[in-house]
């Protein structure tokens, strides 16, 4: 069966290269801008995720068509709501390769979403950027995945923690992919530190009642508390369990914490002393992200969201993409990804981010950060940090046609673990 | 006895999808032939719920759950048998066959009613909480891994006996028009056949019907198979349209945006569900190209105002009016015919009837 | 009485909560007899009939229609042994027209060519031919009355079960009823629950009267009509 | 044994917060059989007005108590005369009107005060020792105010007008036109007191979960099926619903997990409605509120 697809995704890119004929006829009748689609849930129960990034792609493209666009032309940049809900990705997917002919698209927030565009992407051969971050895997010569992933993230958190608070850890995770794998990551460094994982627990996406397991918590008298859990519902989470009184015994950590801005759904008070790891947080101290929080702000309000991981990213995509193109001086999809991987590097708002050729993953910085009065304090900044459980699976440079998703079902079924 | 208007618009209604059949690609872009495969999808699966719940009068809250179970049957099916022709069937057989098994349970249960709406609904999400969390290397059927919350890719369909030759998507177009017409004319044709008029019969008095001799917990398991069938067989091209299947599928936003369609295109009609679910998911799909006002915002005005003014679905409402003027001077003449005929004979009765 | 015993109920109850509606009534129905059952309202006549039918599930005893229990089965099993059955209210299928009223009863137990030709028949002799696609629905009451009547003559039973015929009926129509009934008894044996006595002196031969949920007398017509007891329970209550 | 307890009473609290989320559905279905499908974002209003209000200055336990059920309950009156007074006796269009109330709802929100909304409180009232655990003295006051609620809406339906027309409904549907009062305003007034009683627990809950447009998803299936699977009595049945179907969440999360948990809430509700095909009160407890 494994033969049979790839079959069929060699002769569909062999359909596509003649489709595709018309497609430059018509893409040089209307060669004044370069064509990019963004493909982000800004309704539906995503939108605290999708509406930010739409938010910064939109003031990267403007801010590059203001200073004289790409190659000379300016970016005619579409949104896509999908407004969470899978059929609408893949119908706007379609739409994005196959009638704009889009040059980029940048799009997808799940796993789920991002899987069942990258197939029609890679059919019309057009550059996907997925900005967001997730639980890596994904080996696709055409896609580019710019967010941390958890080796990157998880692997400097625990053993932070652990140092600080204690050997003995209580996980917490969503019962999802994402959160298994999390969880995964977790348990595999508190081992590789020398610590205890006393038990792991999963939570569907919708529950938001935590009382028993804030008892078997207490029970367990562990020395931390990890959290992967994610999303509107599971906000919950924090709050009943400061309200059991335990976010003064017994701290949280968390890689999760905050992609969805939940450090403002909860009080302070609540908040207070979590620890928290990602590749930006809006009070990273440079003037660089000084100055991109003060043009975001002026142009969303003072009420602007909280910038996270997920909105600078899809800034710093648009603008990694951007160099890209820059130097391969063409919108072409194999010259594009060749200089991408030579590799492009971009200096933004979250440090250095630079594309690393085997995965196409990123490099860059990771904040360890502890939140106080509903504000991140930069504990730790780590420089440059590989995407180092991707690149266990993937290497592009060897096997440039692929196109996996390696941890599709997981660490083990992947050979890790 | 045969209703031969219906029969005669039904036939009209195939009649046009034939000519879309062959004339769509020539017509549309391309990118608009690929994404009709999943519309035409939700089409067929409004249809079943058309045909379970406006023809049977079951309020199923939950058709998505053989819909769902028809796609991730098939994709299953599929990358482990290595061809697509036989998991189309196993993909019907399956969801019939739940269908039938959970109809067992609720029919001779005698549950019925918003309490039936209940219970679909209900084992629908239980789907839906299951399949989330099989993300683990341990959930697997053969080959298959079910993939949890990200759900699994699934194989597109190949011509029967050759697995190698796999359908474009622009080309699974024709399979999935042809399949809302096939499925459109089987269920028309058994909206005609005893069995239909039976169902009707039940929808509008179960205890009538039974005192008749008809047992209704077997008619209605039957059709609630039947109608899952259906479902399964829009699951199969669902999941060909998406290239995967998600636990999504079952959530409750879907399995009641499934009812929205069949209220909005109307009940007790086959063709207007269809082509709610169309209407419904070209309305949202094009809300999403704006980013100006909210889309939900937007949708729920559109329905609210909808409701208010075509209180009884596209369809019916069209009927309606066409009805109006036509019976109309119809019922005047039958009226009097029959004061023709019965005035000498049973004057007093003409005033009793009055009374 | 004479021939073959076509139903029986043996100490046949019907409890609800602490209410007893039928209480241990031994009944047994002749072939090609008309039977009436009468009694004040909540005698228990109906909930008795209902037992008949399947509708409800009695709490003891059984009844049992030639050699078949009956007690405790669904209506349609019932139904099936051919047996033809009319309610109290109406029931009717009002989305539907007289002629698919009636085809549906027909067809139930005949091929299509044969239940075409007996839904016909049924129309003709109900006088519903000029009604026949007009939805039931929208028909007087009387009138769904008789289009109830057609369904169940056209299932051609052997044994017919009717309660409150003519509930709602004008004089008329209770007359062509009475009519119906003694042409469908030519050859179905029947049971018809009444409250409306110059009904039941129209058609009746024998007569059963229900009293607080058990059989007070069985006897001819006349022989009920100057029983004492009644006279006292019966059209005592009527002239309350 | 102190886990025992607290465990309890954490079983407890998962009771009265079912109670709490599906008793304004009740209260809607059980006298005017509207199935609200906006129901969930009645309850995200309420989260809502405490958010926004408290955001303001407003002080947290007049928010929750007072204007939450006041707003919310006054959106409900306003709903009712616009849209649902025009579609009763058609329970089908009332799911679509609902469905489509849900959206704009959502919608509004989401224009309004975007995506997602800062927030200044916190569940008060402390944490309570119980041995070597502690609970949250905050879902000890909730239990309490379930049980206030469930004895309010007793009292109101056995003693006052509207719930003797109420309980007229319960046992036959046309029974309140039968009763000779003006069912236009009686259904107000309940859909009034339905929305109100939502919001109320959307308030009362926004201290201890996330207030957010699309929150409502989170609660309308669970209250729903509680609802239905309670039968006709809007009281009874929702109590014992809950009791029944909160408690074996409640075990089989502690004890299996909390997945497995909500799937045995769902499989228990099936269960119970092939046992009970009119839910619970359709079998004991008829004659019950």
């Amino acid at each position: 069966m494994k033969l049979d697809r790839r079959r069929f995704l060699q002769t569909t890119s062999a359909t596509a290269a003649v489709m595709a004929a018309p497609g430059i006829i018509g893409r040089a009748a209307a060669d004044d801008t370069i064509k990019m689609v963004s493909i982000l849930d800004q309704s539906g129960g995503l939108d605290i995720y999708g509406k930010p990034m739409v938010d910064t792609t939109v003031m990267a493209v403007e801010e590059i068509n203001a200073a004289g666009g790409l190659l000379g032309k300016q970016i005619d940049l579409k949104t896509y709501d999908p407004q969470s809900n899978i059929q609408f990705y893949t119908q706007f997917a379609t739409q994005a390769a196959a009638s704009d002919k889009a040059d980029v698209v940048h799009a997808g927030i799940t796993s789920a979403s991002r899987e069942a565009i990258r197939a029609t992407f890679n059919r019309f051969r057009t550059l996907y950027f997925y900005n967001t971050l997730y639980e890596g895997g994904v080996c696709d010569r055409s896609t580019y995945c710019t967010g941390s992933t958890p080796a990157q993230t998880v692997e400097k958190l625990v053993p932070y923690v652990m140092k600080k608070w204690g050997k003995k850890v209580y996980i917490v995770a969503a019962d999802y992919n994402y959160g298994h794998i999390t969880a995964d990551w977790v348990e595999k460094y508190v081992r590789d530190n020398g610590g205890e994982n006393v038990a792991t627990e999963f939570f569907p996406l919708d529950v938001n009642n935590f009382g028993t397991t804030i008892k078997k918590i207490q029970a367990a008298k562990p020395d931390l508390v990890m959290s992967a859990l994610v999303g509107g519902a599971h906000v919950a989470f924090y709050r009943q369990y400061a309200a059991a009184g335990m976010n003064n015994s017994i701290p949280i950590a968390s890689t999760t914490f905050g992609v969805g801005n939940e450090h403002t759904l909860i009080s302070a008070e609540e908040g207070n002393g979590m620890i928290v790891a990602y590749s930006y947080l809006q009070e990273i101290d440079t003037p660089t992200n000084k100055d991109f929080v003060g043009r975001f702000q002026a142009k969303y309000g003072a009420d602007a969201p909280y910038i996270n991981e997920l909105a600078a990213r899809s800034y710093e995509g648009a603008y990694l993409w951007a160099e890209g193109v820059k130097k391969a001086g063409s919108t072409d999809l194999a010259a594009v990804i060749e200089a991408l991987d030579t590799p492009v590097s971009y200096n933004g708002p979250s440090g250095k981010l630079e594309v690393e050729p085997k995965t196409h993953h990123a490099v860059q910085n990771v904040y360890l950060a502890e939140l106080q009065g509903q504000k991140y304090n930069i504990l730790e900044t780590y420089e440059q940090q590989q995407p180092a459980d991707t690149l266990l699976v993937c290497d592009l440079v060897k096997e440039p046609n692929q196109s996996k998703f390696y941890f599709e079902n997981g660490l083990e079924a992947a050979g890790i673990k | 006895m045969i209703r031969s208007r219906e029969t005669r618009w039904s036939l009209f209604a195939a009649a046009v999808g034939v000519v879309f059949l062959f004339a769509a690609p020539q017509v549309f872009e391309l990118f608009t032939i690929i994404n009709l495969t999943t519309v035409l999808a939700l089409a067929i699966l409004a249809l079943s719920l058309a045909l379970v719940w406006g023809y049977g009068g079951i309020l199923c809250f939950g058709q998505t759950m053989f819909f769902g179970l028809g796609a991730y049957a098939y994709t299953i099916a599929a990358i482990n048998i290595g061809e697509t022709t036989a998991p189309i069937f196993i993909a019907i057989f399956v969801a019939a066959a739940f269908a039938a098994i959970l109809g067992y349970f609720i029919f001779y249960g005698r549950v019925s009613d918003v309490y039936l709406a209940v219970i679909t609904l209900t084992v629908t999400l239980i789907f839906y909480s299951l399949l989330r969390s099989t993300s683990g290397p341990e959930y697997k059927i053969g080959n298959a891994l079910l993939g949890g919350f990200n759900g699994v890719t699934s194989p597109p369909l190949n011509i029967p006996g050759d697995p190698s030759n796999v359908l474009y998507p622009e080309d699974m177009f024709y399979v999935a028009m042809a399949a809302l017409i096939l499925a459109y004319l089987f269920c028309v044709w058994l909206t005609q056949t005893h069995f239909g008029r039976v169902m009707v019969a039940i929808r509008e008095n179960e205890l009538r019907a039974e005192l008749l001799g008809y047992d209704i917990r077997l008619y209605k398991l039957a059709l609630f198979a039947i109608g899952g069938g259906i479902a399964g067989m829009a699951g199969v091209l669902f999941a060909n349209g998406i290239g995967r299947v998600t636990p999504d599928i079952f959530n409750l936003y879907n399995t009641a945006l499934t009812i929205i369609w069949v209220i909005v295109g109307g009940r007790g009609t086959l063709i207007g569900p269809v082509l709610g679910a169309i209407a419904l998911f070209y309305l949202t799909s094009g809300l999403g190209t704006q980013a100006s006002i909210n889309n939900n915002l937007v949708l729920g005005i559109i329905l609210i105002v909808f409701v208010l003014l075509v209180p009884r679905g596209i369809l019916p409402g069209v009927i309606g009016i066409w009805d109006r003027a036509q019976s109309r001077s119809k019922l005047l003449r039958s009226e009097k015919r029959m004061r023709r005929r019965r005035a000498p004979r049973r004057p007093e009765q003409e005033a009793a009837n009055d009374g | 009485m004479t021939g073959e015993i076509v139903l029986e109920t043996r100490n046949l109850s019907q409890h609800f909560g602490g209410v007893v509606a039928v209480d241990r009534v031994n009944f047994t129905l002749w072939d090609a007899e008309l039977r009436c059952l009468i009694g004040p309202n909540g005698a228990g006549k109906s909930t008795f009939f209902k037992c008949l039918t399947g509708q409800l599930s009695p709490t003891e005893g059984d009844v049992v229609i030639r050699d078949f229990h009956a007690g405790g089965r669904e209506p349609h099993e019932v139904a099936r042994l051919g047996v033809g059955i009319k309610t109290q209210v109406p029931n009717v299928f009002d989305g539907l027209s007289v002629e698919e009223n009636v085809w549906l009863a027909a067809r139930r137990w005949q091929g299509a060519k044969r239940a075409k030709v007996l839904t016909d028949e049924t129309l003709e002799r109900l006088v519903l031919g000029d009604i026949r696609n007009d939805l039931v629905g929208v028909l007087a009451h009387g009138q769904r009355q008789w289009v109830e009547l057609g369904m169940v003559v056209a299932a051609e039973p052997w044994l017919v079960l009717l309660d409150e015929p003519t509930a709602g009926m004008t004089q008329e129509e209770v007359l062509r009823t009475a009519d119906l009934i003694k042409e469908i008894n030519q050859t179905a044996t029947m049971i018809v629950v009444e409250h409306d006595m110059q009904f039941i002196r129209m058609i009746a031969n024998q007569v059963t009267v229900f009293h607080e949920g058990r059989i007070l007398i069985e006897d001819t017509m006349d022989a009920v009509a100057r029983d004492q007891r009644v006279r006292d329970v019966y059209l005592g209550h009527r002239q309350q | 044994m102190d886990l025992a307890i607290a465990l309890a009473l954490q079983i407890i609290y998962g009771i009265a917060n079912l109670v709490l989320i599906s008793l304004g559905l009740a209260i809607i279905f059980g006298m005017m059989r509207v199935i609200n499908l906006a129901h969930g974002e009645f309850i995200m209003l309420g989260g809502y007005v405490v958010v926004i209000s408290t955001n303001h200055g407003v002080n947290l336990w007049f928010a929750m108590l007072i204007l939450a059920p006041v707003v919310v309950g006054l959106i409900g009156v306003i709903v009712e005369r616009l849209l649902i007074r025009h579609l009763y006796g058609r329970m089908v269009d009332t799911l679509l009107a609902t469905w489509g109330l849900s959206l704009v709802l959502i919608g509004l929100i989401t224009t309004i005060f975007g995506a997602q909304t800062a927030t200044t409180i916190s569940a008060p009232l402390g944490a309570v020792p119980i041995g070597e655990y502690s609970t949250s003295g905050y879902e000890l006051f909730l239990i309490a105010v379930a049980i206030v609620l469930s004895v309010v809406v007793y009292l109101a339906l056995k003693f006052t007008r509207i719930g003797l027309v109420a309980r007229g409904t319960m046992q036959a549907a046309d029974m309140a036109s039968a009763l000779g009062v003006s069912t236009s305003k009686v259904y107000a007034i309940t859909f009034g007191v339905g929305a109100a009683v939502s919001g109320f627990a959307g308030a009362l809950l926004a201290p201890l979960t996330g207030v957010l447009p699309t929150i409502g998803a989170t609660y309308i299936a669970k209250a729903f099926i509680t609802v239905i699977s309670g039968g006709t009595a809007i009281l009874a049945g929702t109590t014992s619903a809950s009791v029944l179907l909160g408690g074996i969440n409640g075990i089989v999360s502690f004890g299996i997990g909390p997945t497995m948990g909500e799937v045995a809430l769902l499989v228990a509700a099936v269960i119970l409605l092939r046992l009970m095909p009119r839910g619970i009160t359709g079998r004991i407890f008829r004659k019950s509120l």
